[in-house]
């Protein structure tokens, strides 16, 4: 049973081996659905030089913004990226780089990382300067671009529930990018709301079959919400 | 006169079909949900991974894991489903979604946008707009036909960093219901007072008018 | 609502507009998940020079094997095609062309032509029959082929519940290459088990989202076993 | 004395290891799984889309939705993941199995592998065979040293049209234990009684035998 109890129990055993210079593939939207504390145990260990994928880099104070406060990323590579300061103003000075990928090509990436797809061909971004210095081609009169897999030396998600085996169930809308980020990591690592029996998950409604995760943690989460808003009725 | 933003949308609006699945970018084209024209039902697709996006939420069914493509909450309506980023622009891209509504900075006679990146100020990122123009059957650009120092936005060429080649096919501003076809930009209808001449003043690119060019109607 | 209600009653109906010639794809492992009643519908319909993609080709007298009685089938993709004598009669004969594809580069063809990718890179049949007169490339030391997408004039698949929104959900591993051959179709048609209220499944849990679905019939199915095999307890 | 097919599959099960993600073809590796070693646990994949396979189903079980890749009637385990094909490919593709074992018709010292096709006879189909050879971590073949002619199935090069290329990294057969390494099959372990001498002769491709070669031990 030990090879498949994924469950580690501190943030620190989460986040073992992670080194200077690494690429970690990071889940969510915006702000939703991040693992906060997996970001948050990356600060605290201080690594450097780490190139993050993730659709965003956070806001200032949050989510993946809080690595930028101590220069932690060397490189970014995101579909956008407007929603702090402090990333602008690294940019503009240089200390940090940017590969600005469109978002359907980000997820795809991720996901052909995963599946042993070394590059696709697509539409997205032909004739824009996401398609410059890439090989393109014309198939069946419309015109593509090849865009390469993406895969990291980590992935760190957040899922709703999980069981030990790190079957994995996302909730609402923080599905998002986590599924695909999961299976383009080397470790993935997952924080997860709740831990449940295996068995508890009907399996056909896994969203994330086990076999992509290394390690699993409970995390508590703020869900800090980017843009409230409501109806009154 | 110059349509308000909501006439603008009111107009957009008129583009729905029934039975259309369509993704609304941010701003003007978000408030064409509103004027959902009646005896038709179209289900709205948020490219972070929802289909069937309903209305904000109450307080009560505030929810930070129910989100849109603008960060904002929102709620699912009853049929709706949930799914990953790689499934949602599996739609888009494979041409599943039927019109995407978007904003744009320019448009040029040959279909061109540009509408996410100027050179010089911050480069925030392109989203999922690049595979939204990509992938959609249908592509109406909504924005005010010029800018606010009196430049044509509809050009000959765009000028700022491209979105998209050759996708543009409507476009409402505040002047004008326009098609691009042929290389030209074809002037279908015109907002209520509003002169051909000005239309014409104001686009920079190739202007086609064949015959009676109407007025745009708001019933 | 009228846009919306994709449920037909008749089987006539379900497969309106099916014509000599055009491409099927169906999905279904075996005689797991197959639709039978559409299948049963194209036999009754007499269509013929039909191209079928579907990972098996059904047995004698049952599945899609029964499109073979009248010569339906002019062109058979699939990955596995040893269940049926009359296939090899009409293999044999010149009747019958066949383009064998791995079973993961089909999956993956499938979800390609309905996701936009027109083409991708896999390592699968490098150096093999399968390979030849294709791309290949070298990529970081490894070789890969090229393969295309396929899409089909028509879908045709089975579920296990659906919504008047043609949102579908799969039973055990009755989902196999249905949720790909979804995608795949210009018309998608899905024989369902169970029509449900919209509301009732799930959303995070819809495995194939209404999008991709054009037809919903509900069918009634004699779910034959391939090979029943049963332990002592 | 040449090995039984049980005591193949009995050798094999010895190359598992706790925590292992495994794909069994179909025959001999099928009867792998009734010979994990106590303490440890592996995972079995089934490539019609199912991670966490269990033993076939009792009567009240049997449910002809639930098959394995072998179109058998099966059960799931406690925490298993059912999924469509495209994500099981995903998972073998991507090189998230840890093992596979499979039969083959021939195997030469290059790690190639022919196991799906002899041309003259009718040609079945690959399966999820390339896929499988093309993306797990190891590949272990299970298959007689020699055909019923006496003919050796491990060649200097493979006669038959392939299924992958360089990607088998053991093979254990009626008679031995092999490692395919640098271009050569290098003998590990011999079964009981059998002598290197006819582990050679049985042998068309180069074998290196380095050393004392030990007996397979089963405990």
């Amino acid at each position: 049973m030990a090879g498949f109890n994924k469950v580690v129990h501190s943030y620190e055993d989460a986040m073992a081996g992670l080194q200077d210079g690494m690429t970690v593939i990071a889940g969510g939207f915006g702000l939703c659905g991040i693992p906060e504390g997996l970001i948050a145990q990356i600060k605290k260990m201080g690594t450097t030089d780490l190139t993050v994928v993730s659709n965003n880099c956070g806001v200032d104070g949050f989510g993946l913004g809080i690595l930028l406060e101590d220069r932690q990323i060397k490189k970014m590579v995101a579909s956008y990226v407007g929603e702090n300061a402090l990333f602008e103003k690294q940019l503009l000075s240089g200390e940090l780089e940017v590969e600005l990928t469109p978002q359907g090509t980000l997820a795809e990436k991720m996901r052909a990382g995963g599946a042993g797809i070394p590059a696709f061909f697509t539409a997205t971004g032909y004739g824009t300067p996401v398609a410059e210095g890439k090989e393109t081609r014309e198939i069946n009169g419309r015109h593509y671009v090849l865009e390469p897999a993406i895969t990291g030396d980590f992935a760190i998600i957040r899922a709703w529930k999980a069981d030990r085996y790190g079957n994995l169930v996302f909730r609402h809308t923080s599905m998002n990018f986590n599924p695909m980020a999961a299976t383009a990591g080397k470790i993935t690592v997952v924080e997860v709301e709740e831990i449940v029996e295996p068995g508890e998950l009907e399996p056909s409604q896994i969203h994330t079959p086990g076999i992509y995760v290394q390690r699993v943690i409970k995390g508590n989460f703020e869900k800090r919400i980017e843009r409230r808003m409501v109806r009154q009725d | 006169m110059a349509l308000s933003r909501e006439q603008v949308a009111m107009r957009v609006a008129q583009e729905l079909q029934d039975g259309y699945y369509v993704n609304l970018g941010i701003g003007i084209p978000t408030l064409v949900a509103n004027y959902v024209p009646a005896g038709i039902e179209v289900m709205l697709q948020s490219e972070n991974g929802l289909l069937g996006m309903g209305p904000y939420p109450t307080d009560a069914e505030l929810d930070a894991d129910m989100i849109n493509a603008g960060k904002e909450t929102v709620t699912a309506i009853k049929g709706a489903a949930i799914f990953s980023s790689a499934e949602s622009f599996a739609m888009i891209r494979g041409g599943h979604v039927d019109l995407t509504v978007l904003g744009a900075f320019e448009v040029d006679q040959n279909g061109n946008i540009a509408s996410w990146m100027i050179p010089g100020k911050l480069i925030k990122g392109m989203g999922g707009a690049m595979d939204l123009v990509a992938g959609a059957q249908n592509i109406v650009v909504t924005m005010t036909h010029a800018d606010k120092y009196g430049n044509s936005k509809l050009l000959n060429d765009c000028t700022l960093p491209l979105t998209g080649v050759g996708c543009v096919k409507k476009i409402v501003t505040d002047l004008a219901v326009l098609e691009v076809r042929n290389g030209a930009f074809h002037l279908l209808e015109r907002a209520p007072g509003i002169s051909i001449e000005e239309i014409q003043q104001k686009t920079a690119g190739k202007l086609v008018v064949d015959g009676d060019i109407p007025e745009m109607a708001f019933s």
